[in-house]
């Protein structure tokens, strides 16, 4: 029976700060000034917080069922390894489709590589 | 148990697939389509005969009892049709054969073709209601791909219509088998039945019964036929004429069996309703055959006029006007199908469907001109063709139930009918002939044989009536007795 | 502009791809008992394709993957109507299935139902149409 | 106690989402669409995470996996078009 | 065994040899030879049944043709279709006789003329022939098809085609409406046949569809004898070559609605409305055609209208004759029942002298190479023979003695008269129009036929107006006219053989209440006295005499009525107004654009789905047993909302699809939730490569649909859409509210002794509903062609289907 | 839940109709594609939501949500896919062919 409670509250600690994590980003989706930032709220702190979620419903099943999940472990494996990626290649396009920087950006080192083309 | 019933279905199938992957081999290709459609008719004659002697033939697929799985039921309205689907795919695509051209063929006309004959025998055999659905869209969607197969400018243009029209038609079907499976709880059709006798038909399932209607009107063309006359303009004649002769018809058959089997309890609301919509359909199809001078618009809007007439007899529900629905309904495919043959052929030999362009081809054409006089006048119902069976019946039902409003309509708009179709042939063959034979955009090599089985075909059903009354009538038996259709779906076990 | 290159991307697709092709084949075979099946395996197998499609380009899987995928959609279909007739033979009604546990050496107690066959049958037509759909547009002029 | 945190939980993903889908919204870029369609299936997938804890069953976390899966090759896909118009390249393109 | 249902079907095995015996012989040999054989062995072995039939006997045989239905080729030959029977074949083979020299063999598609003919022919016989009315109905359609087709034998000429359409139309109109009337009255007796109709008219005269069905009997009768006002297609049928008008309208085809109204006169006569309708619309006839003939130029055209007013004498005499019906046999009614005789008598003898006539006007046209009556004149030297014949058919025509029209003539005065007298059916009030109007009409056949004979035969002889020196004709084809023309003579002198051989049997089949007792034997001689008949008669010779003379005084009344009042242009300007007006409406509402046809669909659907479950208290609420929502599952559902109404109002394609892409994975998260996990992977991966094909297809398309606009609002779009919703709504509450069953669905929780597996879903997917999924990855499979081929195959430009 | 996913249906559909009787092709499909997820929702709910636990057995769930319907959708699904998927490609194509964008332009003319 402890074994639950102490399963259950390890994965509502877990759940609980994931989705804050996730939260907090979603604030910073809305409130930074343009896409390169808004990119890097949403994928740092979202692959973060879905980690943290995912951990925990993971520790959950491992410690109540003695069911270590692959599908999860891989789940998590795979986000952290495209989460970067995805992000990487969104901010790419979006630089290469012209995507104005925020007012408030100081410096754009690839205009000058791009304007030697 | 008899897996002859699911033959229709799979040969085609099969044969389809086998073709898909000998992509290449154009001549077996046509070989092996005309082989499959054969088979099938065969088999749907074996069936007819198991089915008189020994009574409705069912298969449980996978062996699970009849509601759990999905029950195929031949009976002999479905024999009939399966039939008639046989000869008339069977002469459609030996039409194709020499109109279709090289292009089409080597990109799947002919799996298609038979995907087509797999979706419509599938709705006929099946007993549940999903799987229509399913095969609906088997059907549909090579329909799909025939109707644009080509991609030519009209074809695509019509095809966009044709197919939102029929996506938003299947939509409302399946939304209207989820209502009735949270009222009731089950699929099969003969299981529907029982659960709905038993309960009685109340005003929310009457309900869900026109929201069947509308589904099914929509297929059939009866009343919401505005794609129909767009879409049956546009693909080859060979499709064309395929679709004139199937695609309609499965709607039919859907509304006969949904109307007669399941929703069967308020005759004076629901069946009604078809014999308004089946008057109005007439009525609108026959003007819209009178008022264009094109051959293809005036036959498109004639298939309306049929389907309406067909609906005329499920509208009165007596066993005579049903018996006359039946016959009329295999008239109608055969017509059809070579009305749309013939008519194909003048514009493939003057390259214009105009008839004001088009005159005197009975000088060159004699035989053409011949079968297209017998076909009008099947069409229009004039004796001894085959038309006029079911005309007599469907009007004494009508009769019978004392719509004759209904009676009347179907009468006057034959007679519009054979104004339509005689202005075919007056200005379309009678007249002065200018066309020499050589002038000619195309030929009838090898499209008059089709021709001719279709024409033998209306003049056989309709002189040699007797041979076929009995089976008629047996469908006309088991579609007014849904207890046939339960008991042989169920075979004495026991229902949940 | 300078074409951008795509090294992340290839490498983390090699990895991915993987994935996805061994958890699509998981996905297939657990069908019978969990979530998953023919479908998804399929489709999930057919997502891992266009992954390759989309990072690398078409010559590239065309090479590599020399298959007519309209044919393999047909033998899909065809895999899935045998099975139903091979009841035929046993005079049983169209599509029974069967299945049966048997003892093999390594697997153990392994339960084998046709209804894989028929489910391989799905994944193969899956797969077949969704790459077919997919190369047929991108390849258009 | 424990189903309580996960709802407050599952509230918070919803706010999440809801921020997301204003980005779908509002853009005003398409990367920035882009990006918030990931962040909504990655809050997805936290969500089904949370579902499966609560109904206790395994059969869930296919789809996290899944929903993975996808969310990238959707990104890609995504991110591709953007960037070149074009989804699946050619060698020789025209 | 008795051969007459074969003899019948004789013309139509022999339509199918002529084409064959065309093609060996012709030009050489005229095919006519051929096939005159076959009318006269016919009218032969006809003949040989007076002896029998004269004594009372009939015959009845019947080959099943549809036993199941009730419907036989069942023939039954009794006096009344025996008279018809010999005037068709008799006069049948005169016409072929005729046309042998009138048809030119090298110039004419014989082949068709004849199979036509002898189509025609055996469509008569068989109609006079049988008693099963479907089989009736069969053989009066093939009339009015083969007679569409002689009538258009010349089809490349216009004026060919649209008489020929005219008649078509009429008479199969009429042929509908005699169904219609079949119908009804087999459904009243339970019957097919004729026979057994009678023997169950008691029963059915209180029925209330009695009088529907006479009606429509009766219009169909009226068409086909061309009556008022459906005779406009009569005159327009002279188009035909001459041999076919005579034959059409001498002998047959007019004569069949008389042959109808003949047969059902037992069914329906006795009733009042049956003896105003048949009697009334024929002397309206009568009047109506004699007055139109006088004005015709055309010989045809007159001998047109003149048919029509006789033909209109003969229903009118059978109307009058069927107030017999109501007295039941007895002395008072016999004096009704000489109508019918006199009805029966006009028949025959009209068949006669209409016949030469129609053959002469052919000859004059052959040899002068005109009807036109402006440009002839003075042919009575040139032609003797002819001229002759014209005076007898005329002047008996005309009821003058010593031909045979004037026997039927004072016939018909004395049934007029008698009818004035007549005390039942308000023949009181209305009594005295009949002598009346008879007279008038007489005077008006008078005067055509005076045109028909002086006109043509005396006055100048113009030359130059004709295309042909004028001549004789050739011996045949002035024989069948002679012979016509002897009859008129001879059954003007021994009325009382062809009566007992011929008429008495016809009139007690028309009358079988008679025949059962005595029958109407009743004597004809051409002299009864000084009575008030022959006072008519001697009547109608002066005034006719004096107006003819008077003909160009008076002529110019008839152009006052306006064109617009005619019959023909009536017709003309109805199929007209019928063509524009289905154009203009069709075009009204088929507009060709999809926008349109959804629109009316989805309206019709709200208002009778929405009317449906309003009217018939369908709406239901309950929501007691509804699962409870949690702040996630609502979050979500708002998710999908806000979602769909992105795509609704979002300018650009790439938000629109990245909003249904969303839409789909919130969607697969309501799945999760709802325990459908199976479902939930399904549709991400659908909706992933869903919107993968979106963005490919993106790639192709140009630039200009980057930015799909504003979505411009529309109020009817929006009732419309709403209406849509509000259905599926609310028959969804409902639905839910009612769940009446137990679904079926628990059964497969035991998948895994069933099917071995434990994911249900699967389970029903592969094994319980496998067949669903065969189906189903065939659709995919065809989907996935139909999306090559549309890439692939390309024929734009090529063909012009 | 089964009425707000009633309601949540109707406004899929009222949605999707709005979008299938406008003029742009593009907005047709997407609005065929909204009301097949509301088709889908719809045969979920009438089979009844949350009526039990997930329809796998071996999970020791005392009863099972529905699954009938279940595999129902998941056929609609597939086939909802497939005609998507060629009505996509047809309009892509009527939009090369024919060159218009606007389902009100695709009337036919006379002179064809």
């Amino acid at each position: 029976m402890s074994a639950n409670i102490s399963s259950e509250v390890i994965a509502a600690f877990l759940i609980l700060v994931g989705t804050i994590f996730s939260f907090l980003s979603a604030i910073g989706l809305i409130r930074l000034p343009d896409v390169y930032t808004r990119s890097h709220a949403a994928s740092k702190s979202s692959t973060l917080g879905v980690l943290c979620t995912l951990l925990g419903a993971l520790l959950y099943f491992w410690i109540t069922d003695g069911y270590f999940s692959i599908r999860l472990i891989l789940g998590i494996f795979f986000v952290f390894l495209t989460a970067p990626v995805a992000a990487h290649l969104i901010c790419r396009a979006a630089y290469r489709s012209n995507v104005e920087l925020a007012k408030e950006s100081v410096q754009d080192d690839l205009k000058e590589v791009f304007k030697r083309d | 148990m008899n897996n002859v019933v699911l033959l229709p279905i799979i040969i085609p199938l099969i044969a389809g697939m086998i073709m898909i992957i000998l992509r290449k081999n154009i001549r077996f290709q046509r070989a092996f389509s005309i082989f499959a459609i054969l088979a099938t008719g065969a088999v749907s004659v074996f069936l007819m005969t198991q089915i008189r002697t020994k009574g409705i033939q069912t298969l449980q697929l996978g062996g699970w009892q009849a509601p759990f799985g999905i029950s195929m039921v031949a009976d002999m309205f479905s024999a009939l049709l399966l039939l008639t689907t046989s000869v008339v795919s069977f002469c459609c695509l030996l039409f194709a054969f020499h109109s279709i051209g090289k292009e089409r063929e080597a990109s799947y006309f002919y799996p298609m073709f038979l995907f087509l004959i797999t979706g419509v025998n599938g709705s006929f055999l099946t007993g549940d209601l999903f799987n229509l659905y399913v095969c609906f869209e088997v059907m549909l969607i090579s329909s799909y791909v025939l109707i644009s197969l080509g991609g030519t400018k009209k074809q695509l243009r019509e095809s966009v219509k044709y197919v939102l029209t029929n996506i938003v038609s299947s939509f409302l079907f399946l939304v209207a088998i989820a209502y009735l499976y949270a009222m009731t709880g089950t699929l099969n059709l003969a299981h529907l039945s029982v659960r709905i006798a038993e309960v009685g038909q109340d005003g929310l399932m009457t309900t869900v019964a026109i929201l069947f209607l509308i589904v099914f009107s929509m297929k059939a063309a009866l009343f919401l036929f505005f794609w129909l006359p767009g879409s049956y303009s546009a693909p080859p004649i060979a499709i064309a004429a395929l679709f004139a002769g199937l695609l309609t018809k499965v709607g039919i058959y859907a509304l006969f069996r949904m109307f007669t089997l399941v929703f069967y309890h308020e005759p004076q609301i629901t069946h009604l309703i078809i014999g308004v919509l089946g008057g109005l359909t007439m009525l609108l199809g026959a003007i819209g055959a009178i008022a264009y001078w094109d051959i293809k618009k005036i036959l498109t809007y004639n298939v309306m006029v049929g389907v309406g007439f067909i609906m005329a007899g499920l509208a009165s529900f007596t066993p005579v006007a049903m018996t006359g629905s039946i016959y009329y309904l295999i008239h109608d495919m055969i017509i059809k199908a070579l009305i749309f043959l013939i008519g194909g052929t003048m514009i493939h030999l003057t390259g214009t469907s105009k008839l004001k362009e088009i005159s005197g081809l009975i000088g060159t054409h004699p035989y053409l001109g011949w079968m297209f006089f017998i076909a009008a006048l099947s069409l229009s119902g004039i004796p001894p063709l085959s038309g006029f069976l079911g005309k007599v019946f469907i009007t004494q039902g009508t009769f019978e139930t004392e719509y004759y409003w209904l009676g009347a309509i179907g009468l006057i708009t034959s007679l519009m009918v054979l104004f339509s179709i005689m202005k075919i042939f007056m200005n379309g063959f009678w007249g002065e002939t200018y066309l020499s034979e050589d002038m000619e955009k195309g030929t009838t090599k090898g499209l008059m044989f089709p021709i001719g089985f279709l024409t033998v075909a209306t003049i056989v059903l309709g002189v040699g009536a007797e041979g076929i009354i009995e089976y008629v009538n047996l469908a006309t038996e088991s579609l007014m007795n849904p207890k046939y259709y339960i008991e042989a779906v169920f075979q004495g076990n026991i229902m949940p | 502009m300078k074409k951008p290159n795509d090294v992340i991307l290839h490498s983390v697709t090699k990895v991915a791809v993987v994935i996805i092709l061994t958890f699509s084949i998981d996905l297939f075979f657990a069908g019978h008992h969990d979530p998953g099946g023919g479908f998804i395996g399929g489709l999930g197998f057919a997502s891992a394709l266009t992954l390759l499609f989309l990072s690398f380009n078409i010559e590239w899987v065309r090479e590599n993957i020399p298959i007519d995928f309209k044919v393999v959609t047909a033998s899909g279909v065809l895999i899935a109507v045998l099975t139903g007739l091979g009841s035929l033979i046993f005079d049983a009604p169209f599509l029974s299935q069967t299945f049966d546990y048997f003892n093999l050496p390594i697997f153990g107690k392994t339960e084998l139902a046709t209804a894989v066959i028929f489910d391989f049958g799905v994944a193969l037509a899956v797969i077949g149409t969704a790459v077919t759909i997919i190369l047929s547009i991108a390849e258009d002029r | 106690m424990f189903k309580l945190i996960l709802m407050i939980s599952l509230f918070f993903l919803t706010l999440s989402m809801m921020a997301a889908l204003y980005r779908v919204i509002k853009g005003p870029s398409m990367p920035d669409r882009v990006q918030a369609l990931d962040t909504i299936s990655i809050s997805l997938i936290g969500g089904v995470a949370i579902c499966s804890v609560l109904f206790h069953t395994h059969a869930l976390l296919e789809i996290i996996l899944i929903l993975g899966i996808l969310s990238f090759v959707g990104t890609i896909a995504f991110a591709r078009f953007m960037e070149r118009g074009v989804v699946i390249e050619r060698k020789h393109i025209k | 065994m008795n051969w007459l249902p074969i003899m019948i079907l004789i013309p139509f095995l022999f339509a199918l040899f002529v084409p064959l015996i065309y093609k060996r012989l012709a030009p050489r040999f005229h095919t006519g030879w051929f096939v005159f054989f076959v009318p006269l062995t016919l009218f032969i072995y006809l003949l040989r049944f007076i002896p029998a039939i004269s004594k009372g006997e009939t015959v009845h045989i019947t080959l099943p043709w549809i036993p199941s239905v009730g419907i036989n080729y069942s023939t039954y030959l009794d006096g009344l279709g025996l008279i018809f029977g010999l005037l068709i074949t008799g006069v049948g083979t005169l016409v072929i006789l005729y046309s042998i020299y009138y048809m030119s063999k090298h110039r004419e598609a014989l082949h068709n003329f004849y199979v036509y003919l002898l189509l025609f022919m055996g469509a008569m016989l068989g109609l006079v022939f049988s008693d099963n009315i479907l089989v009736l109905y069969v053989f009066w359609e093939l009339t009015s098809i083969s007679s569409f087709l002689l009538i258009a034998y010349w089809s490349q000429r216009k004026k060919s085609r649209q008489g020929a359409l005219k008649s078509m139309l009429i008479t199969i109109f009429g042929g509908l409406a005699m169904l219609a009337g079949f119908i009804m009255l087999s459904m009243m007796t339970n019957t097919y046949s004729i026979r057994e109709m009678l023997t169950a008219i008691d029963g059915i005269t209180t029925n209330l569809l009695f009088l529907p069905a006479m009606i429509l009997i009766l219009l169909g009768a009226f068409t086909k004898s061309a009556q008022f006002p459906f005779s406009t297609w009569l005159p327009d049928a002279m188009e035909a070559p001459t041999p076919i008008s005579a034959y059409l309208h001498s002998a047959t085809m007019v004569k069949a609605g008389i042959y109808l109204v003949a047969r059902f006169t037992p069914v329906f006569g006795g009733s009042s409305e049956w003896f105003w309708m048949v009697s009334g619309v024929g002397t309206i006839t009568l009047l109506y055609g004699s007055v139109n003939a006088v004005k015709q130029t055309d010989l045809k055209a007159l001998l047109a209208y003149s048919t029509i007013s006789q033909l209109g004498l003969i229903m009118s005499l059978l109307g009058l004759g069927s107030a017999a019906m109501y007295f039941g046999y007895g002395d008072e009614s016999t004096m009704y029942a000489v109508a019918v005789l006199a009805a029966v008598f006009h028949l025959l003898n009209h068949s006669t002298f209409k016949g030469s006539l129609f053959m002469v006007v052919g000859i004059i046209d052959h040899e002068t190479g005109t009807r036109d009556i402006r440009k002839l004149g003075g042919l009575m030297n040139l032609m003797p023979i002819s001229f002759t014949i014209t005076i007898i058919g005329s002047f008996s025509m005309a009821g003058l003695p010593p031909f045979n029209g004037f026997l039927s003539k004072e016939m018909f005065f004395t049934a007029v008269l008698q009818a004035a007298n007549l005390n039942v059916f308000n023949m009181e009030t209305y009594g005295m129009l009949f002598p009346v109007i008879a007279w008038v009409a007489s005077v008006f056949t008078f005067i055509y036929c005076m045109i028909l004979v002086f006109k043509t035969f005396t006055g100048k002889y113009q030359p130059k107006r004709l295309e042909k020196e004028a001549h004789e004709a050739p011996i045949g084809m002035l024989i069948p006219p002679i012979i016509l023309a002897s009859l008129v003579i001879a059954i003007f002198f021994f009325p009382n053989v062809v009566s007992k051989y011929l008429l008495f049997p016809a009139v007690d089949a028309i009358l079988p209440a008679f025949a059962q007792n005595e029958g109407v034997h009743v004597k004809i001689s051409a002299w009864h006295g000084w009575n008030t008949e022959l006072f008519m008669t001697i009547g109608v010779v002066v005034l006719g005499v004096f107006m003819f003379r008077l003909l160009k005084k008076w002529i110019r009344i008839y152009g006052v009525i306006p064109q617009a009042l005619t019959l023909d242009h009536l017709y003309n300007q109805g199929l007209e107004k019928i063509e524009s007006i289905s154009y203009r409406l069709t075009n009204r509402y088929m507009t060709d654009s999809i926008r349109d046809y959804l629109v009316y669909i989805f309206t019709f659907m709200v208002l009778l789905v929405g009317g449906a479950i309003w009217l018939l208290n369908g709406i239901s609420f309950d929501s007691s047993n509804d699962a409870p929502i949690s702040m996630y599952e609502a979050g979500l559902v708002a998710g999908i909302i806000i979602a769909a109404c992105t795509v609704l109002f979002s300018k650009s394609r790439i938000t629109s699809l990245i909003a249904v892409g969303s839409l789909g994975y919130l969607v697969s998260m309501l799945f999760v939730i709802f325990r459908a996990p199976d479902l939930a992977l399904t549709q991400l991966v659908v909706e992933t490569v869903t919107t993968a094909l979106f963005l490919l297809c993106f790639y192709h398309l140009p630039e200009l649909s980057k930015n799909i606009g504003r979505m411009r609002f529309k109020a009817t779009n929006l009732i419309i859409s709403i209406g849509v919703g509000m259905v599926v709504t609310i028959l969804a509450l409902s639905a839910n509210g009612n769940r009446l069953f137990d679904p079926i669905s628990s059964y497969f929780e035991d998948s895994y002794e069933l099917a071995g597996a434990r994911n249900i879903v699967n389970a029903i997917l592969v094994d319980f509903r496998g067949f669903d999924t065969m189906l189903e990855i065939s659709v995919l499979c065809i989907a996935g062609l139909g999306v090559y081929t549309l890439i692939k195959l390309r024929l734009t430009g090529r063909d012009k289907e | 839940m089964e009425t707000l996913m009633s309601i949540l249906v109707g406004l899929l559909f009222s949605i999707g109709t709005y979008l299938i009787l406008s003029k742009t092709l593009l907005r047709i499909v997407l609005g065929a594609s909204i009301i097949s997820h509301g088709v889908n929702l719809l045969i979920l709910t009438m089979g009844g939501l949350k009526k039990g636990g997930l329809p796998l057995l071996g999970e020791n769930n005392l009863s099972y949500t529905d699954a009938l319907p279940q595999a129902l959708i998941l056929t609609a699904i597939v086939i909802n896919f497939a005609v998507t998927a060629l009505f996509l490609v047809i309009c892509y194509r009527t939009y090369q062919v024919v060159g218009i964008d606007d389902s009100e332009q695709l009337r036919g003319n006379e002179d064809e």
